[in-house]
């Protein structure tokens, strides 16, 4: 019984899995919300650890702080939420697996996240099978550009933020531009933006380079852009490198000013790049600077009691991605307030689907049946660094 | 001396086997266990391929998942922009990544250990650039969704116990396959090149042709799980056919006993279940379940270390001791 | 082109290329003494930055930080070798290519748990505008890394040549069984090596933190250069590791300036296969006649 | 016409000539030794022949066909088989596996054939077989299950001459088959050389054991630093002056001590 041995091994580990009583409270297809008290259970797949870290754990504070206030507050029509946590480990096989389980066994009427582009991806296919809602905190414009009607996108995508940008730009006179992108999801994505808007913003792209995650040293990059002699530099750049970027360029003696999106609106920029991130301008949301939601307006109250209680209970200010979480809670609670009848995920979709004038961190939200990020260009503002932080440009 | 011990006629296991693979969806019909088992049966086929080429024939690559990268993104292709029936998607990606087995074959011909890890090592490199880099057909960074599932003769198999009867039915006949392989002159023609290559060509061997149609092999078996990964999943992006996937691939091969084809496959199904350990372990509280999900790569390191110092021989090594085989027996 | 701006695509090939370096170094002392290669190279690069930063975190300053990151990841890389890898000695070098694998998993997890997701930065250590060497400009901080790089370096080859230790390990790189009936103890030799790496790889870390930053996940990255470095040089011959490394920051830097960065790693890797191809040792590497 | 015909063959490695423009032949059913002081470039000589290392000058025709340069394995399967001075033996597989591999160039079983196991179980059965009459012919059949690296020494090397007979060769190079072997050892490997002889196969033997070149050699080539400087009968070569003298040094040569 020689060669098929590893068959019998096979046969006995598959045999051994099957008998795990796994299956729990497995509930197949959409789940019901259910009566009474019983609380409203919500998915949340994050990258808790992996290259996203990051991302997931400020995020996963911003739910757990609003999921406490929410419930502390009676709730939502009196039936508190819960949220099931799962880590996908920035791994997009496992953001799927995880879907997969919180819808067959947790029965969670929708899935916040996930954290990264390519993990939301992952999960459509499963989540639009079983008729659940995603509420997605990644970035990439893929997300709600390749439209499907069950998934929704809180976080400003390349799609706002570039044209904002470089209509910024073109304001102060720079018509042309060297950019330096990154070769991950964000950094493609942005790209594609500004080369397709350059021409409607005025500005023409004179020097168009890349540079890897992990990369130790972009100065080649930015010799070849400083050839190009362009009146500023755009930096379109997630991750600890942008700070390399805003370095190198200091040394290179570049005088040309320094521009960027959300993807630099970190705290980490400003810390790495020290002196080099004094005067960098980036455009992006109004929670860097709650002042720029302009005072007395609700946006304003509702910014600055989040940023406090943040800073209360994790001791550090909220950075873009705990807004996008906040958004992504809310939005789903707001949505569960609104419905009525039976609360089911398609009925949750739909209330998501009519959120009109929600007012959040990353701005207000009107969703619709053609638009699922619900965000638009007065969402943004233009920030200068000075002084270690960010200072509204205007 | 008449062997007395119960021979197994090979087509009595494999109709245990097969009973056992369809015995899962009935006995547990969770659609998590099949997703997870899914991926578990796609790196059973590429551990098949790899322990083929690195555990018997001795010839290390570090470029396996660009592989099954290559069969993915083609099947993926054909299917999705030329519009060809899975099986015809499948066995072209199989027969690309055979070929990229072949082309990485030639440096094998001259290289050696750490020169051969690193060649192949580059040859993972540079596939993942041309994944990302090639958007027209891969989609690029953000990766590629909305493949279809794996049709066959027409019939869509779209439930999640169908893509698990097909990744597993498909892995069995691969196992086999290879399992006869190794029983088998090519496969001890591979034990003889691992041991000594001039102790391989004294013996009339031809080490070119054997390292060069295993190179193909293996990578064939590889591009075969990345075309069966793609359909079952729907989306794939560079990142899955990255440089430390094929540096897993390589650790659960050693993990596995160098010698066995038992030993591997049985470290392919644990190392890759590891990771969802804490949704399959019944009756954890919520926050083991946070714990277990945070310390996971930790786990995951101690485990191989644990393994490979326990039971240097490996998986492979402990299944021998327990079954009194025949010093030097080549143990499948 | 002018002359100013090839120059600095040099200067910043040579600036990569001593990381680069410093951590093929680190490679090649332990391919030396065990004949394996670490997989954990790449995590004492990624300690050296993160223990310096939280050593500056205690108040310590910069340059005393370093000194006492350097130290503890040396302590930490012997701690390895003595826990994880002496007993495996008999084991065969696959095993022990393992265990480096899984060590350097339980690292890079340990320093995220223990210092945090995201990104440390350090203050460079002497701060000043760059200083411009025939119209190219060079960071005061890239002189402090080649500083660093030589001082390594020449340390390394005093140490070889010059000192008992030096011939025994080289003794040991040639042949185990040799050595020891020499009355070379091997056991002791290996674990120096890996201290020596360990420091090595950390002296990297520490050096480049001010420009790059670092976090719990910046070793693999270089880990995977510096081994193409070893290759490139060719394993085992220190020299040969440091030009390994200076070419392939060369490399990668050239190609930006001629082709395009968005290929930079797949030419700089496609141009070590091809001197695989050619020279199967690396470019420097001693041809071992197999005795058949 | 003599079943290998060896001319001119020549390598340097680098300044050092390792074989000088070697000629000599060897006729079918023979048993010729070579002999020659430490680095005369025997072991290099025999690499030559079987393809091992390609050579710099010369030619190698076997059997009456070109066979120089050509790959080692190549050349086994021709039928020239060969041994190593320091074996290279599958150190994890036992002695009868051993042997099997090389029997296996019977078997007829690519890749395709053997994944389906289709009709192999006759030729395998065979080249089992083949296998234990081979470990008999060279007299250690009660090692068959023993793992090669356990088996004392001189067992390895008739384990070796057993793997190298499996490939039914019609010559085999034999490279210093009697090195380290104690008295008794030597006995029973000359009694497995007669009766691999006495089989068919035509041997040529390295060997610095001059007690085994006298008794089995039928002719003997000397070689020194490279070049050949005698080649003849036993008797004849044991009084030829240039070999004294290779061996023993100037002084003895004429004296004759």
């Amino acid at each position: 019984m020689r060669g098929t041995k590893v068959l019998a091994v096979v046969a006995a580990v598959l045999l051994a899995l099957a008998c795990l009583p796994v299956g729990g409270c497995s509930v197949d297809g959409a789940a019901e919300g259910g009566e009474g008290s019983e609380p409203y259970r919500i998915g949340a797949v994050l990258s808790l650890t992996g290259t996203y870290a990051g991302l997931g754990i400020p995020e996963k504070n911003a739910i757990e702080l609003e999921v406490a206030r929410i419930n502390d507050a009676g709730g939502v029509g009196g039936r508190p939420i819960e949220v099931i946590y799962e880590d996908d480990a920035t791994d997009a096989a496992k953001s799927q697996a995880a879907a997969v389980r919180l819808i067959d066994e947790e029965g969670v009427l929708a899935i916040i996240g996930a954290s990264g582009t390519g993990q939301t991806m992952a999960m459509r296919a499963d989540a639009e099978r079983a008729g659940v809602p995603i509420i997605s905190m990644a970035g990439g414009s893929v997300i709600t550009d390749d439209f499907s009607e069950w998934v929704f996108q809180t976080p400003w995508p390349n799609r706002i933020v570039v044209p904002f940008v470089l209509d910024q730009m073109a304001a102060a006179g720079h018509t042309s531009i060297g950019l330096i992108s990154d070769t991950g999801g964000y950094g493609v994505d942005g790209r594609d933006y500004v080369l397709a808007h350059a021409g409607e913003a005025g500005v023409t792209v004179v020097a168009d380079e890349t540079y890897n995650a992990g990369d130790t040293d972009m100065s080649s990059q930015l010799t070849k852009i400083r050839a190009a002699e362009p009146d500023a530099v755009l930096i379109w750049a997630a991750g600890k490198e942008a700070a390399i970027i805003a370095r190198n360029a200091r040394q290179l003696n570049m005088t040309q000013p320094l521009y960027g999106g959300s993807g630099i609106a970190r705290a980490e920029f400003i810390d790495g790049a020290g002196e080099a991130a004094e005067g960098v301008r980036l455009g992006t949301g109004k929670i860097l600077v709650p002042e720029a939601f302009g005072e007395g307006t609700e946006s304003y109250e509702v910014a600055t009691s989040f940023i406090s209680r943040y800073e209360d209970a994790y001791g550090t200010k909220p950075d873009i991605f705990a807004g996008h979480a906040y958004d992504a809670i809310g939005l789903v609670a707001d949505a569960l307030g609104r419905i009525e009848g039976e609360v089911t995920s398609d009925s949750l979709r739909d209330a998501l689907e009519k959120t009109s004038g929600w007012v959040g961190i990353d701005g207000t939200f009107t969703y619709s049946a053609t638009d699922h990020n619900g965000l638009t260009q007065d969402e943004m503002v233009l920030y200068i660094i000075e002084g270690g932080t960010w200072r509204l440009d205007r | 001396m008449i062997r007395t011990r119960l021979a197994f006629s090979p087509y009595v296991a494999i109709a245990i086997a097969a009973a056992a693979v369809a015995a899962v969806p009935v006995l547990s019909p969770d659609r998590y266990l099949l997703k997870v088992l899914v991926y578990v049966g796609v790196n059973v086929i590429v551990i098949a391929g790899l322990a083929l080429l690195f555990g018997h024939a001795g010839q290390i690559s570090m470029g396996h998942a660009a592989f099954v990268g290559i069969g993915a993104y083609t099947s993926a292709y054909c299917v999705g922009h030329v519009g060809l029936p899975w099986l015809v998607g499948a066995l072209a990606g199989t027969a690309l990544a055979a070929a990229g087995g072949l082309v990485l074959a030639l440096p094998a011909l001259r290289l050696r250990g750490h020169y051969l890890a690193m060649a192949t090592l580059g040859f993972n490199e540079i596939m993942y650039v041309a994944f990302r880099e090639a958007r027209g057909i891969t989609g690029g960074g953000d990766g590629l969704g909305g493949i279809s599932y794996p049709e066959v003769a027409g019939l869509s198999i779209d439930s999640p116990v169908g893509v698990y009867l097909l990744v597993w039915g498909v892995a069995l006949v691969v196992l086999l396959l290879v399992a006869n392989i190794l029983r088998s002159r090519p496969g001890r023609a591979m034990r003889a090149l691992h041991a000594t290559e001039n102790g391989a060509l004294a013996c009339g061997i031809d080490t070119v042709g054997l390292k060069i149609r295993t190179f193909a092999l293996s990578a064939g078996l590889a591009g075969l799980a990345g075309a069966l990964y793609a359909h079952s999943v729907g989306f794939i992006s560079p990142g899955t056919f990255g440089l430390d996937q094929s540096v897993i691939y390589v650790a659960i091969v050693v993990v596995g006993g160098a010698g066995s084809l038992a030993g591997p496959v049985l470290a392919a199904i644990a190392l890759t279940l590891l990771p969802y350990a804490d949704a399959l372990i019944p009756g954890l509280g919520k926050d083991a379940v946070a714990l277990l999900q945070d310390w996971e790569a930790d786990i995951y390191g101690i485990a191989m270390i644990a393994v490979v110092i326990l039971a240097p021989a490996g998986i492979g090594g402990l299944l021998t001791r327990l079954r009194i085989g025949r010093a030097g027996e080549a143990h499948v | 082109m002018e002359a100013a701006e090839f120059l600095q695509y040099v200067i910043a090939g040579l600036k990569s290329g001593s990381i680069y370096a410093l951590v093929a170094l680190g490679f090649t002392v332990v391919y030396g003494s065990t004949g394996i290669i670490n997989f954990a190279q790449g995590e004492f690069f990624m300690l050296g930055g993160v223990l310096t930063v939280w050593f500056y975190g205690l108040g310590l300053p910069v340059p005393i930080a370093g000194l006492a990151a350097v130290a503890t990841t040396a302590a930490l890389g012997i701690l390895f070798e003595r826990f994880a890898l002496r007993k495996q000695r008999s084991a065969g070098p696959l095993v022990l290519v393992i265990i480096t694998i899984g060590g350097s998993m339980v690292m890079k997890s340990l320093a995220r748990h223990l210092f945090g997701p995201d990104e440390l930065s350090l203050p460079e250590f002497t701060p000043g505008p760059s200083i411009d060497i025939a119209g190219a400009a060079v960071e005061r901080q890239a002189l402090w890394v080649w500083g660093l790089t030589i001082v390594a370096v020449v340390v390394l080859w005093w140490l070889y040549r010059k000192t008992r230790l030096g011939r025994a390990m080289r003794a040991c790189s040639i042949s185990h069984d040799a050595a020891r009936l020499m009355g070379i103890d091997t056991a002791r030799i290996v674990m120096v090596s890996f201290g020596i790496a360990a420091a090595l790889g950390a002296l990297a870390g520490f050096a480049v933190t001010p420009l790059t930053q670092t976090s719990w996940d910046a070793g693999a990255a270089i880990g995977v250069k510096g081994f193409a470095a070893a290759i490139l040089g060719g394993l085992g011959n220190p020299v040969a590791s440091v030009v390994g490394g200076l070419v392939l920051g060369l490399l990668e830097s050239l190609s930006v300036a001629f082709i395009s960065s968005t290929y930079k790693d797949a030419i700089s890797l496609a141009v070590l296969l091809i001197v695989l191809f050619a020279r199967p040792q690396g470019l420097f590497g001693s041809a071992r006649r197999e005795k058949v | 016409m003599s079943l290998l015909a060896v001319r001119g063959l020549t390598r340097r490695f680098g300044g050092l000539t390792a074989v000088d423009d070697v000629s000599f032949d060897v006729h079918e059913g023979s048993i010729k030794a070579v002999i020659g002081p430490n680095g005369a470039g025997k072991s290099t000589l025999f690499n030559l022949i079987t393809g091992f290392d390609p050579p710099d000058a010369g030619s190698v025709r076997f059997d009456g066909r070109e066979i120089t340069g050509q790959r080692a394995d190549r050349i086994v399967r021709s039928g020239l088989a060969r041994t190593f001075q320091n074996t290279e033996l599958f150190e994890e597989l036992s002695a009868l596996e051993n042997v099997r591999i090389a029997a296996d160039l019977g078997v007829r079983a690519g890749f395709v054939r053997s994944a389906l196991r289709v009709g192999l179980t006759a030729g395998e059965r065979e080249s089992v077989e083949q296998a234990r009459r081979l470990l008999r012919l060279a007299g250690i059949a009660e090692f068959a299950q023993a793992r090669a690296s356990d088996m004392p020494h001189g067992t390895r090397r008739l384990l070796e001459i057993a793997r190298a007979l499996a490939t039914t060769p019609r010559v085999m190079l034999l490279d210093e088959p009697a090195a380290g072997l104690n008295g008794a050892e030597t006995r029973t490997l000359i009694d497995a050389l007669y009766r691999i002889r006495d089989a068919g196969v035509t041997l040529v033997v390295v060997e610095h054991d001059m007690g085994l070149v006298m008794e089995i050699a039928e002719e003997i080539l000397v070689l020194d630093r490279g070049a050949k400087i005698a080649e003849g009968p036993p008797l004849l070569i044991q009084k030829d002056t240039a070999v004294i003298e290779a061996y023993l040094g100037e002084e003895c040569a004429d004296v004759g001590c």
